[in-house]
This record gives C-alpha cells, sequence and structure tokens, in this order.
C-alpha cells in the first residue's frame, strides 16, 4: 500500500459514506453538509490525478459558492426534519427494488467491463496550462456557448425572482415612509 | 452556424430592448421582425450548404448536415409562425416581455445545437440550453401558483434527467473514451461490445426519455403543461420537443445504430407504454389543456418510432412529423388561448359564435388525430413507413394504430363540444382580422402538409 | 380527364355549397348531382375498349400518384353513386334543412370521396379517398342526425377508423414489398402482395379485411350499424347503406382478392361462415324489430351477408352476381329508406305498431313500398332477383367443402327476408289506420324520386343484359 | 541574492527531508512525518502569530485614540495577551441545551482548519512554502471561502436568533466579496502568467507590480484592500458580529476555548489576507530595488527575504487595523450596494484593462 492508494481508498471511503449521508440524513442542513464534504472527497481524487485547477475549482464552484447558498436557503426556511413528507411504504418499496435494479444493471456492467484502470503516474492534463488550451483550442465552442446558458440563467434569476409590480396600497406606503 | 450566432444575437438584443423600449407592442413587434430576419439567416446557411458534405465545425463539435440545417429552417419557420400567432398573448403573460423573447431565442440556440451536435457535450449544453430557458418560462407567470409550481416541477424533473443524462454519458465515454458521437461507432466495436456503453445507452435513454415526456418517465408533463401560462406550453410542446426528438434519434441513429439489437426492444416497450399511458389517460381529461399535454405525450409516442426504426426514412419521419406535430398544435393552443374556459364545455358552441374559429380547431384536430389530407396523416404515414421498413415491429405499429383510433375520441370530443353541443363560449380577447388571417394561413399550412408533403422533406 | 370530373365536381360545389346560404345549397347539389350522374353515365355507358384512366404525380417519393382507372366495376358503383346522390337530392327537395349549405356540402363531399374510393387504383389514394368519404358523413350524422347522435356517430367513426387504420398498415406493408421502389399503383400492390409467402399473407388478409369487414359489415363488426342507421338523418341512411356499404365490398373485390390470393384461399371459409351466421342473426332480429329503420338495417346486413359470402366463395357466376347485386341492392335500399323517411315524415313514427292503412290513406305510396319491398326480397321481375340467383348460383357452384350446407342457409335468410319484409307491408300499408292522422300522398319530387328507382327495379329486373354487360370483364378476372 | 536566512530556512528543509528519508526506509512513512512536522511548526508559529497580533490590534486602537492600551502585565503590557489567553482556556465552554451539539462543536473547528489550511501556498521567503502549489491563488481563495461554512454552522447550530442573523450577514458578504477579491487577483495573475506563488514572487524581481503596473494594479491593490476586509469580517464590514445590534454575531453563543478558536482564525485570517497582498501587490519577499542604483539595490539584498515578507505584511495587517478604526460601520444594504455597484463593476472594467496591459507589454 502506497500512500497514493491509501488516500485513494479514503477519499473513496469518504465521498460513497457522505454521498449516502446526503440522501440518508432526515435534516436538510445535515444533507448539505454531507454534500460539501463529497466535493471535498472529490476535490481530493483530482489532486490525487494531479488535476489540482479542478481540484480547487470544484471547492470554489460548489463548495464555497453553491453550496453555501444552499446552506443559507435551507436555513432561512428552517426545514427540519418533520417537515418532510413521508411517503407510503408501498412507494418505498417501489423505489427500492426499481433502484436496487437498476443499481444491479450497472455493478454488473462496471464489473464485466475492461475499464482501464486508471494511469498513476502524474499527468499534466490537469493543470491549469493545458487545460486551458484545451478548453480554448479543442473545445472553445461548448466553453463559449455555455455563455447563453448562463445568460438564460440570469434572465430567469431576474424573471423569476424579481417582484412583479403590483402596487398596492401598502407598499404604496412603504415607499412613501422610505423616501 | 450562422444561426447560432444570429439567434444568440437577437437574444441580447431583445434583452436590450426591454431595457429602452418601454411599449410591449413595439417589443413584440421587433421580436416578430428577428424571428423573420432568423429564419432568413436559417435559409441563407441551409443553402449555403452542400447537400452532400456535411461541414465539419470546431474540431467537429458540430455536423452541419442538410438534414439538420432543413430541420432548423422548419422549426424557425414554426416559431415565427408561433410569434406570429401568439405575440399577443405573450405579451399579457407578465412584465418581462422582451425578456421572454429574448429566451425563446436562446431556446433556439439550444434547437440548432440539438440538431448539429456531433459531439456529447455538445449535446449536453444544447439540452441545457434548451431547458433553462422552459423553467423560467414555466414559471413566467407569477401571479399564479400553479405556473410556479410546474416550473418547479420542471426544474426538478429536468435537473434530476440531466443526472442521468451526464452518468449515460460518462459511461458511454469510459467505453467509447471519446466524446465524439461518429467516431465513438468504430471504437465501441473496435473489440467485444463493452458492457459499459451498454449501460451508458441505458442511461441516455432514459434521460431522453424524460426530456420527451415518454412513459413512465412523463410525470411532468401534465403538470407542467397545465400549469405553465399557456403561450408558453405551446412552445414547449411543440418546437422544444421536437428538438428533443431531434436530437434523441441524432444520437441513437448515428452512434448507436449498429448497436439496435441491444436497446431496440427497450424502446420498443418505452413506446408501447408512452401511446398507452399518452392515449388512455388523455380520455378521461376535462380540460382541454390538460388533453393536449397527455396527447403530446401520445404524439410523443408516435415520433418515439423514428428512433425505434433505425434507417434513412426516419429522418424524414422525424422531421414532418416535427412541423406537422408542431404547426397543428401550435394552431390549436393559439385557438386555445382565446378562450376563458380550457374545460370541453368551453367549447361548447364555438362554432356558432366563431365559426371560422371553429373550422381551423377542427383541421387541427383533424392533423393530429392523423386523418388524411392533413400534415397529421402524413407525419404518422411517415414514422409508421419507417417502422415497418425496419420490418421487426409490426406489433408495435398495429398497436399504435389502435391507440391513435382512440385518440380520435378525445380530439373529436372538441369537435363535438364545438359543433354539436349549444353554449357560448366566453372569448377572452377579441378575435381581430389578423388572428384569422393568421389562423387560416396555418390552417393552409396544415393542409398543405398532407397533400403536398415532399415540400418540406429534404433528401437525407 | 373525364374521371377526375367525377370526382371534382361534387367536392368543387361541395366546398361551395358551404358559402351559400337558404335554398341556394340545395338547387347547388341537385345541378351537381345531375352533373355527376351524366359524366358518370357517360363512362359508363360509353364502350371504351380499354378501362379509362387518369395518372398525374403526386407525392412521388412516397411512390405514389394520383391514378384513377374506371373498369367495368367502377363505372358500374359510379353510375349508382350518381343515381342515388340524385335520388338523394331529389328527394330532400321539399324538406326544411337546417343550416342548408353545410348539409349539402358535406353530402356533395361524401360523394366526391365515394367516387374517389371506386376509382382510385393507387393504394394511398385509395385510403385517402376512404377517409374522406367516412368524415363527411360523421358530421352528418353528428349534426343532423337523432336524438343518441353523438354516441352512436362516434361509435361508428371510430370503429371505421380502426379499422381503416389497419387497412393503412397493411397498405404500407405491402407497399415495401413492391419490387424496385416503393410503389402504391394497384397493378404493384397486387404484384408484391401474390409474390408474398402464405403465411405473411395470412396474417396481412386480416389487417386489411378488418377495414372492409367493418364497412360492410360482417357478422361480429356490425354493431355500429343498426344505430347508426337509426340515428342517422334519411339521406345520410341512403348514402351510407346504398353506397358506403358497397365500398366495403368494393374493396373487396378489388383491393383484397386479386392482392392477397393464399391469404384469401385459407380465411374464406371463414369469412364465409362468418357472412352466413349473418345472415340467419341478422334477419331473425328483423323479424323482431318493430322500428322499421332498424329492421331495414338488419335486413340490410343480411343482404351484404350473402354478398360477402358470395365474394369468398370463388365462382365466376358469384362474381358476377355481386357485381350486379351491388347495384340493385343500392338502388332498392335506397327506395326502401325513401320510403321510410315518407312514412316518418307524414306519420312522426317509425313504429310499425303504431302505424297502419297507408294504403288507403296513400294509394300511391303504398304501391311504392310494395314494389321495392318485393324487390328486395328478391322476386322475380324485379331486379334483385337477377343478382340473388346469381350469388346462390355462385355459392352452389363453390369448390368449398359445406356449399350446399351453406347455401341451403343462406337460403335460409331468404326466406326470413320475406318474413319480415312481408310483415313491415303489411303491418304499415294495410291495417288499422291507428292514429287519424291525415296522410298525403306523393309530392311532385317524391314521384319523380320513386319514378327513377322504380323503372330502374322493373327494367333491370326485365332486362338485365346492359349490367350484365358491364360487369362481365371484371367479374371473370376476380377468379383465383 | 545570497541571504543567508533563506539559505537556512530551505537548507534546513532539505536536511530534515534526507535525513527522514536516511532513517526511515518507507517512503509513506516519510511523507507523511514531513506532513506531521509542517504541521507541528506551523502551529507553533501561528499561535505567537496570533498572540502578537492580538497585542498589535490593542496597542493600533490605542495609537488610533491617542491613549496607552495594555500596559500592565508584562513589559509594555506585552503578557496581556497571554493572560487573556489563560483566561480563555478555564473558562468553561458552554453548549446551549436546544443547540445541534455536534455542529456546534464542530463549527469553531472548521473555521480554524480552514484558516490554517489557506496558509498553505504562502511564500514566506525563497524556497520556504509548505506546499508550492500550481495554482495557490487560486487555492488560497477557495479554501478562504470556505470559512463561511464554518461559520453559517456556528450560527445555525446555536439556536439563537442573534448568531443566525449574524451568520447570514457573513455569508452574504464573504459570497459577495469573493468576487472582487477574486477579479483584483486575477489582475495580478493576468500580469505574470501564472497562478504559483512562487513564480508571481519571482516575477517581481525587477520591481513590485503596484510599481511596475500603473494605475489599473493600484486601484486592483485598493479593490483586495476593502474587499478582502469585508471578507474576513472586520471593521468596517463587521456585520456579523454588530454588538450593537447582534450581541456578538455567529459567536454570540460561544465560550472558552471555542470562541478563542474563533478568534484565532479571526487573526489567522486577517494575517493571510494580508501575506496575499503583500505576495502579489508587493513583491513578497522580494527586496525593494530601484531602476539601476545596484549599491541601494545591494543594500536592500541584504535584508532577510522573510524579513521584507513579514514586514510588508505587517503594513498592511497595519492598514486594516487602521480602517477599524477609522470608518463607522455599514448598513447591510450599503455593504451590498458596495460591492455589486461600485467595487464588482469597477473590478470588472479593471481587470480588461489590465488584461490590455498585459497583452500590449504598458507595464515596466
Amino acid at each position: 500500500m502506497e500512500l497514493y492508494d491509501i488516500l485513494f481508498w479514503v477519499l473513496s471511503a469518504i465521498a460513497v459514506s457522505c454521498a449516502l449521508g446526503v440522501i440518508l440524513s432526515r435534516n436538510p442542513v445535515n444533507s448539505v453538509l454531507f454534500l460539501i464534504l463529497t466535493f471535498f472527497a472529490i476535490s481530493g481524487h483530482y489532486v490525487l490525478m494531479n488535476a489540482q485547477f479542478l481540484a480547487i475549482v470544484n471547492i470554489i464552484v460548489y463548495a464555497g459558492a453553491i453550496m453555501v447558498l444552499f446552506l443559507f436557503v435551507i436555513m432561512l426556511m428552517n426545514l427540519n426534519a418533520d417537515v418532510e413528507p413521508q411517503k407510503g411504504q408501498l412507494v418505498q418499496l417501489a423505489g427500492v427494488i426499481s433502484g436496487g435494479i437498476l443499481f444491479l444493471v450497472v455493478l454488473a456492467s462496471i464489473k464485466t467491463a475492461k475499464a482501464e484502470i486508471m494511469d498513476k503516474t502524474s499527468t499534466d492534463i490537469g493543470l491549469i496550462s493545458n487545460l486551458g488550451k484545451v478548453l480554448f483550442k479543442e473545445y472553445v465552442l461548448p466553453f463559449e456557448i455555455s455563455s447563453v446558458l448562463f445568460l438564460s440563467a440570469m434572465i430567469g434569476a431576474i424573471v423569476i425572482g424579481k417582484k412583479e409590480e403590483v402596487k398596492t396600497s401598502a407598499t404604496a406606503k412603504m415607499e412613501h415612509v422610505s423616501e | 452556424m450562422k444561426a447560432i450566432i444570429a439567434t444568440t444575437v437577437f437574444g441580447v438584443i431583445m434583452m436590450f430592448a426591454g431595457l429602452w423600449v418601454n411599449d410591449k407592442k413595439s417589443i413584440a413587434g421587433l421580436a416578430t421582425f428577428l424571428f423573420a430576419a432568423l429564419l432568413g439567416v436559417t435559409i441563407w446557411d441551409l443553402t449555403t450548404t452542400s447537400v452532400n458534405s456535411p461541414k465539419s465545425l470546431f474540431n467537429d463539435m458540430l455536423r452541419s448536415e442538410h438534414y439538420s440545417l432543413w430541420f432548423n429552417t422548419i422549426m424557425t419557420g414554426c416559431s415565427l409562425l408561433y410569434v406570429l400567432l401568439m405575440g399577443k398573448e405573450v405579451q399579457k403573460v407578465g412584465k418581462y416581455v422582451s425578456e421572454y423573447f429574448a429566451l425563446i431565442f436562446f431556446i433556439l440556440c439550444g434547437l440548432y445545437l440539438l440538431s448539429m451536435y456531433n459531439n456529447l457535450l455538445m449535446m449536453f449544453i444544447g439540452i441545457e440550453i434548451l431547458s433553462i430557458p422552459q423553467y423560467i418560462l414555466a414559471g413566467s407567470d407569477k401571479r399564479n401558483l400553479k405556473s410556479s409550481e410546474a416550473s418547479l416541477k420542471y426544474f426538478l424533473m429536468g435537473a434530476f434527467s440531466t443526472g442521468i443524462l451526464l452518468m449515460g454519458i460518462t459511461l458511454l465515454y469510459g467505453a467509447a473514451r471519446t466524446f465524439n458521437i461518429t467516431e465513438m461507432v468504430t471504437l465501441m466495436h473496435s473489440d467485444a461490445l463493452n458492457p459499459l456503453a451498454l449501460a451508458g445507452i441505458l442511461f441516455i435513454m432514459i434521460a431522453f426519455s424524460f426530456k420527451v415526456s415518454a412513459a413512465p418517465m412523463h410525470m411532468w408533463t401534465p403538470d407542467v403543461y397545465d400549469g405553465s401560462p399557456t403561450v408558453f406550453t405551446a412552445f414547449m410542446a411543440t418546437v422544444v420537443k421536437s428538438a428533443a426528438f431531434f436530437a434523441f434519434l441524432r444520437l441513437f441513429q448515428v452512434s448507436f445504430n449498429s448497436l439496435s439489437e441491444h436497446w431496440v426492444m427497450v424502446l420498443a416497450i418505452i413506446t408501447a407504454a408512452t401511446l398507452l399511458v399518452g392515449n388512455v389517460t388523455a380520455v378521461f381529461q376535462q380540460s382541454v389543456k390538460r388533453m393536449l399535454a397527455y396527447s403530446s405525450i401520445a404524439q410523443a409516442g408516435f415520433m418515439l418510432f423514428a428512433v425505434l426504426a433505425v434507417n434513412a426514412v426516419a429522418w424524414q419521419g422525424i422531421i414532418i412529423y416535427a412541423v406537422a406535430y408542431s404547426v397543428a398544435t401550435i394552431g390549436i393552443f393559439a385557438v386555445l388561448v382565446k378562450l376563458k374556459d380550457y374545460t370541453y364545455d368551453g367549447f361548447n358552441g364555438l362554432a356558432q359564435r366563431e365559426p371560422l374559429l371553429a373550422f381551423v380547431t377542427t383541421i387541427f384536430l383533424f392533423s393530429l388525430a392523423g386523418i388524411p389530407l392533413t400534415g397529421g396523416f402524413m407525419a404518422k404515414y411517415y414514422v409508421l413507413l419507417a417502422v415497418v421498413q425496419q420490418g421487426q415491429l409490426m406489433w408495435l405499429v398495429i398497436f399504435a394504430l389502435l391507440m391513435a383510433a382512440i385518440s380520435v375520441y378525445y380530439y373529436f370530443r372538441v369537435i363535438i363540444a364545438m359543433y354539436f353541443k349549444a353554449g357560448t363560449p366566453e372569448i377572452s380577447s377579441p378575435v381581430t382580422g389578423g388572428d384569422k388571417f393568421m389562423l387560416v394561413v396555418t390552417c393552409a399550412l396544415v393542409i398543405l402538409l398532407g397533400v403536398l408533403p415532399q415540400l418540406f422533406l429534404t433528401k437525407v | 380527364m373525364i374521371l377526375i370530373l367525377l370526382i371534382l365536381i361534387p367536392f368543387l360545389t361541395g366546398i361551395i355549397s358551404f358559402t351559400t346560404k337558404g335554398d341556394g345549397a340545395k338547387s347547388l347539389g341537385l345541378l351537381s348531382s345531375m352533373l355527376t350522374l351524366a359524366v358518370a353515365a357517360y363512362v359508363s355507358g360509353a364502350n371504351f375498349a380499354a378501362p379509362i384512366t387518369f395518372t398525374k404525380p403526386w407525392i412521388p417519393i412516397l411512390g405514389t400518384q394520383f391514378s384513377l382507372m374506371a373498369d367495368g366495376m367502377s363505372s358500374m358503383l359510379c353510375l349508382l353513386t350518381g343515381i342515388v346522390s340524385l335520388v338523394v337530392m331529389i328527394m330532400n327537395v321539399n324538406k326544411p334543412v337546417e343550416r342548408a349549405g353545410a348539409f349539402y356540402g358535406f353530402l356533395l363531399l361524401s360523394q366526391a370521396g365515394l367516387m374517389g374510393v371506386f376509382l382510385a387504383s393507387d393504394a394511398l389514394l385509395f385510403y385517402v379517398f376512404w377517409e374522406l368519404a367516412l368524415i363527411p358523413v360523421y358530421f352528418l350524422c353528428s349534426q343532423w342526425g337523432g336524438e343518441k347522435r353523438i354516441p352512436v356517430t362516434f361509435k361508428f367513426f371510430i370503429y371505421t377508423f380502426v379499422g381503416s387504420l389497419m387497412m393503412l398498415a397493411g397498405l404500407i406493408y405491402l407497399s415495401l414489398q413492391t419490387p424496385g421502389v416503393t410503389s402504391y399503383s394497384w397493378n404493384d400492390i397486387v404484384r408484391a402482395g401474390t409474390s408474398l409467402p402464405a403465411d405473411q399473407q395470412m396474417w396481412l388478409f386480416w389487417l386489411i379485411f378488418i377495414a372492409f369487414a367493418i364497412k360492410m359489415p360482417v357478422f361480429p363488426f356490425h354493431t355500429w350499424q343498426p344505430d347508426t342507421y337509426e340515428q342517422s338523418p334519411t339521406p345520410v341512411t341512403i348514402i351510407l347503406s346504398a353506397l358506403m356499404v358497397k365500398m366495403g365490398l368494393f374493396a373487396v373485390l378489388r383491393w383484397l382478392i386479386p392482392v392477397l390470393p393464399a391469404g384469401v384461399a385459407y380465411w374464406s371459409e371463414t369469412v364465409v361462415i362468418l357472412s352466413v351466421v349473418g345472415i340467419v342473426y341478422a334477419s331473425c332480429i328483423a323479424i323482431v324489430q318493430t322500428d322499421i329503420k332498424r329492421l331495414i338495417a338488419y335486413s340490410s346486413i343480411a343482404h351484404m351477408g350473402l354478398m360477402c359470402a358470395a365474394a369468398f366463395t370463388n365462382s365466376a357466376v358469384g362474381m358476377h352476381g355481386i357485381m350486379v347485386q351491388m347495384f340493385n341492392h343500392g338502388i332498392n335500399i335506397t327506395g326502401m329508406w325513401v320510403i321510410v323517411s315518407m312514412i316518418e315524415q307524414r306519420y312522426g313514427t317509425r313504429d310499425m305498431t303504431k302505424l297502419g292503412g297507408m294504403a288507403s290513406a296513400a294509394p300511391a305510396m303504398a304501391i311504392a313500398l310494395v314494389i321495392i319491398s318485393l324487390a328486395n326480397i328478391a322476386l322475380p321481375l324485379t331486379n334483385g332477383f337477377v343478382g340473388e340467383f346469381m350469388l346462390f348460383n355462385g355459392i352452389f357452384r363453390a369448390d368449398t367443402a359445406g356449399h350446399i350446407l351453406i347455401m341451403v342457409v343462406a337460403g335460409l335468410g331468404i326466406i326470413l327476408g320475406a318474413v319480415y319484409t312481408l310483415n313491415m307491408i303489411q303491418r304499415t300499408a294495410y291495417g288499422d289506420a291507428g292514429s287519424a292522422v291525415v296522410v298525403k300522398d306523393l309530392s311532385v319530387n317524391e314521384y319523380l324520386g320513386l319514378a327513377i328507382i322504380i323503372s330502374l327495379i322493373l327494367f333491370l329486373g326485365v332486362y338485365p343484359k346492359p349490367l350484365l354487360d358491364l360487369t362481365a370483364g371484371v367479374a371473370g378476372m376476380m377468379v383465383r | 541574492m545570497s541571504l543567508f536566512l533563506e539559505i537556512s530556512f530551505s537548507a534546513m528543509a532539505n536536511g530534515l527531508h534526507n535525513w527522514l528519508a536516511g532513517s526511515i526506509s518507507n517512503a509513506t512513512l516519510v511523507s507523511v512525518t514531513e506532513m506531521a512536522i509542517a504541521g507541528v511548526s506551523l502551529l507553533l508559529f501561528l499561535v505567537p502569530l496570533c498572540f502578537f497580533l492580538g497585542y498589535m490590534e490593542r496597542k493600533v486602537a490605542a495609537f488610533m485614540q491617542i491613549r496607552l492600551g495594555p500596559n500592565r502585565v508584562g513589559p509594555k503590557g506585552t503578557l496581556q495577551i497571554v493572560a487573556d489567553t489563560v483566561k480563555l482556556l478555564f473558562k468553561e465552554g458552554l453548549t446551549p441545551n436546544a443547540s445541534d451539539k455536534f455542529l456546534f462543536n464542530l463549527a469553531p473547528i472548521i473555521v480554524v482548519v480552514t484558516s490554517m489550511l489557506a496558509m498553505a501556498p504562502i511564500a514566506f521567503a525563497k524556497n520556504f512554502q509548505i506546499w508550492d502549489i500550481n495554482i495557490g491563488v487560486l487555492y488560497v481563495s477557495a479554501i478562504s471561502s470556505l470559512a463561511v461554512i464554518g461559520i453559517l454552522m456556528a450560527g445555525w447550530s446555536s439556536y439563537n436568533k442573534y448568531s443566525l442573523l449574524g451568520a447570514m450577514r457573513s455569508g452574504a458578504q464573504i459570497v459577495s466579496y469573493e468576487l472582487s477579491v477574486g477579479l483584483s487577483l486575477i489582475s495580478i495573475v493576468i500580469l505574470t502568467g501564472s497562478l504559483r506563488m512562487s513564480d508571481i514572487v519571482a516575477s517581481q524581481a525587477d520591481g513590485w507590480w503596484i510599481i511596475k503596473g500603473h494605475i489599473p494594479v493600484i486601484i486592483s491593490f485598493v479593490i483586495f484592500l476593502i474587499a478582502s476586509t469585508a471578507e474576513i469580517n472586520r471593521a468596517p464590514f463587521d456585520l456579523a458580529e454588530a454588538e450593537q445590534e447582534l450581541t456578538a454575531g455567529f459567536h454570540t453563543e460561544y465560550s472558552g476555548m471555542k470562541f478563542a478558536m474563533f478568534l484565532l482564525a479571526e487573526y489567522i485570517n486577517l494575517f493571510i489576507v494580508s501575506a496575499i497582498a503583500a505576495t502579489l501587490f508587493l513583491g513578497g519577499w522580494m527586496p525593494f530595488h530601484l531602476g539601476n542604483w545596484s549599491f541601494f539595490n545591494n543594500v536592500m539584498d541584504y535584508i532577510p527575504g522573510s524579513l521584507w515578507f513579514m514586514g510588508k505584511t505587517f503594513l498592511i495587517i497595519f492598514i486594516i487595523m487602521q480602517f477599524r478604526w477609522t470608518f463607522p460601520r455599514l448598513r447591510v444594504d450599503q455593504l451590498l450596494t458596495l460591492e455589486w455597484k461600485y467595487l464588482l463593476p469597477i473590478s470588472m472594467v479593471n481587470v480588461i484593462i489590465v488584461t490590455m496591459m498585459a497583452i500590449f507589454g504598458w507595464h515596466l
């Protein structure tokens, strides 16, 4: 067992168990925290693959920004374990069976697959300069076109999030006061 | 490629128009003009690309085959028709009219990507660009709780299916070591079949079934279509759905064609389930809007035929089906938004009050039901032809025909209500001469499609 | 070129009729049907050496053409359509119709569809006309029909639509088997069908036959028919029973028997048995009916059953008989409906238990009723006799195992037919005029309409040669 | 540049490694031991550092307010902070009954750990870094943004409205100001062409960026100072613990050692932010050189790199501490307006200008 292997297995164990924690924990706050841990473990995997940039971006974007906002919302809404609606036994059973079957299929396919064992010798593909080159040469179109996606998401934030101006007397009064 | 750039630019123009133009009417006018311009650009794209040699763009990220460009043109035409028919109604949804149009432009950008992608990444981005504006449009009527519910439901389901799609793409990548869908074909066959590829195909199939609302992944459809503002339902159920189908077909036709023995049966069962669920449930609906939601599921079942039949006719089938279904459905929705009451009873006596409206609705419904001499017949004909040609699935064809007969039941209920029942339908907005003209044009298109389908088909 | 007129005249006048107001539609309809009849008479009367054809490219990528062909059978049926339509128009002259423009428009459109069905020599075109004939009838029934019209006609529509969709699947399959490129032309379809292996022909047979069986209707598929006939307005009932059921039989002769010989051979016994069962069953039910319309509806099932049985017995005489009988039955049943509608109009009811005394109140009408009824039960010297005789002859000569038994049972149908028809005459024409209704005798237009029918009945009963000559060539072709 | 301290530091590190490699055969064990040693030495560095910063804070406050500050315990009051620490150590660590106990206890640890992690790529002297990761700048900003999770946890798990509000404010503040921090860092990254700390320092051998980069870099520097002050929740951006409104914000319920940990984290963050500013804008451990004045430059070279680094860092710390006593606290809306309507657009435009500068080589 080299350090690499130890780290790999430890990180994998953390990732899987935390992912399970996300869906199994009753309290949404705990779920989010588990999810953050999962992201960390995955970032660890990136580092092991010498993809430090990806690791850090993963942390910045997911753990640092998205999950924080998630936490924000969940904490503000004060969701608790008892708020969560309980599904019927039958639905649960059906879910377990179908999910189990799907799991079995995937497991079987992965088990018999001739997946390549990851190359442990450090590659430079994850380094930022290489990544940048790939991103701006080979994958420039998907990279650029994603801006349309984000633009529409931003429009969405405004369209959905902003209040329609329905001037009731109460809001009019408040505006008056604030002036 | 010009169309992709143009639609993005037009979307941005619309956004700025919202900043500078306060008059909703002129915004809608501008949007109509831009859609017409976009149609021009797609035609330009079409005519400047040679039929036989597809252009490979950006390291093979996109491939502009002739039929893709043709599909783009036709779908842009449908969007133009949509804007012409419904532009007025879009103004009524909410405050952000220019943003709605901008989002529709972005949806078209996704559509163009989906019709031309040659790389799974582009497919993924295309699907996302197609979906995210829809989540927003679904929730744009903020005074209506159902609209918000629709938006959230759509978003959650969409996100879920995206996750599955990504999983599938990952597994495929594991098997083929490339994202390029044409290279994938050879790589997956270089040695014995990799089970990872099969699992990946399964996942992608499930994800696409979500997007095209095929049973049993259709659960979101009725609620979303019902809850969303009717104008946007019309767009979602037609152009967007067709785009998802085209992408579905493209991937399965180009990449998984030779593996069809492995997945055809699964998809056939999905198709059968979709037809059954869509048609049978539609029978029991009381609201026409909801019925149309189920009918869109049922029609999805027919469009799946094109995917099932892995042959050249399928391309023609999907194109003609997409345009026939889109035009007719847009037409029906254009009539529907004019009414206050969306139940069948709301249509009672429409033939007496607005004979023209009733007549065009009848033609649209004929088309959806697949009566000859309307576009719907040719569409159904083509997809059936494709499957019959494939040869293995005669049972499914016969089943589908039985289901088509069931569909007549609920489509004709509207006709019965309009013509044979007495009542005074409440009209929510006056039917102007312009509306009538556009409806007649749409109706003429439906019939033209049924009589001379070759005008809408291209060489594949 | 002349063939397209047969379709175009009713089609265009039909569309124009939608825009007319008031009585304009009536005269337009009359004019149109006279014109059509003239063309049809020319087509069937003029002795052409070869069948007339008309072909224009339609959707080349599908391999389908707009091609029409009029051989003896087609032109005969076109003639029938023309005559029946004219009679319908004439009989309707003095009847008030709500929204006449739409009514006559639909009537004319369905006539166009029927003409198309009889003339089409391209499978897809045939299918299109098949539906085109159906839809106007659906609207006619649902809008101008009786009390329960909406569910009943809906049932009718769904039935026939299911059938025709099955047929479409079969036709697509066949067209893909054509040598070379996909083609729908009759010749190619026949070539493709005959060259198919027997086992494929067997299942294809049902795919295609089910549409025709529903239209005719053959015994287990008949349930839509009595209700629909009962609920439809009389002109539509006439169109349905005199012409549309012939569509089914015609299609069997044109698109099934030559196309799938092995399939037909395999299943013919089954179909014959079903038909004969249908004859007896329908006759028995007809006996207990009190509603004249339903009675005639069941009698129609019985008659069609006989024709259908003959169609599958594979004998030249039988085939020829069918052709003749198709025409004759069309004329007779039209007459029956005309009379029934007059009865209904005058007495306000169709219930035989409440009718009676027509012979004294309206002698001319009663005479007409008797003549037409006798033709309906195929009394010699009426046209019905010629056809039914040939049919029985055909069944008798069939090479199937139980043909004698079948003929005997089918003959039972004739006897039963006499029972209920004579019963009807007795109850309506004679006996006590139950209620003191003042019954008017025939009006001018009714005279005219009935005169056409009765003269045809008597003329063809005495001198059937023109009809036999017209269809002789085709009948021979049908035999395997 | 031959600086004895720098040599001795790297020599020490190398020697340690060689000795360990020689005495322990297992390579895994060697790296584990090395990591442990680095961690322990970091702790040994940080604790006195925080003592000093605490002392400095009071003295600076006193200086700003023209008073003496701590002057009783130890010479010139230097041991005051030690006494405070001892007091905190012996205080009872209370845990509110209604709180989520696990998260409540975990939160301070997370806050401290994240701030310590951010120390990893900081270059104290030439070749003296814990981890010279090739994306050092990004790493620091990523890790420092994680502190907010600990703060949110602390605020939520305390089951106290003040705590929750404080945590929310802190979260909003950190997430928003992170953007400006990132953008101002990026302007230097653009000029340098590398995210690696050692490269950035090396690029300033012929002059610090704040001098070489003209006005755009000065703008970035100012934005960085403002935004990072906000990011570490220091006055005038200390809304998260605004004592007049929220008692003590997210750490209202904390006492004893757990409270001390938050304090510790705050000082470490202060140090890190200043160290980053010093590294990126002021040349890190690079001595101050002036054009061709070789004599002056040689004299400067004789001052050890680590002293340069510490000097610059503490200069910035001093500035940030002065902020606290200079500006009044902002309201929440003012805070967000400042970021989203002023700092962010300015830094965006600034990044564009810097990019043009880098492309056309307008900088020195």
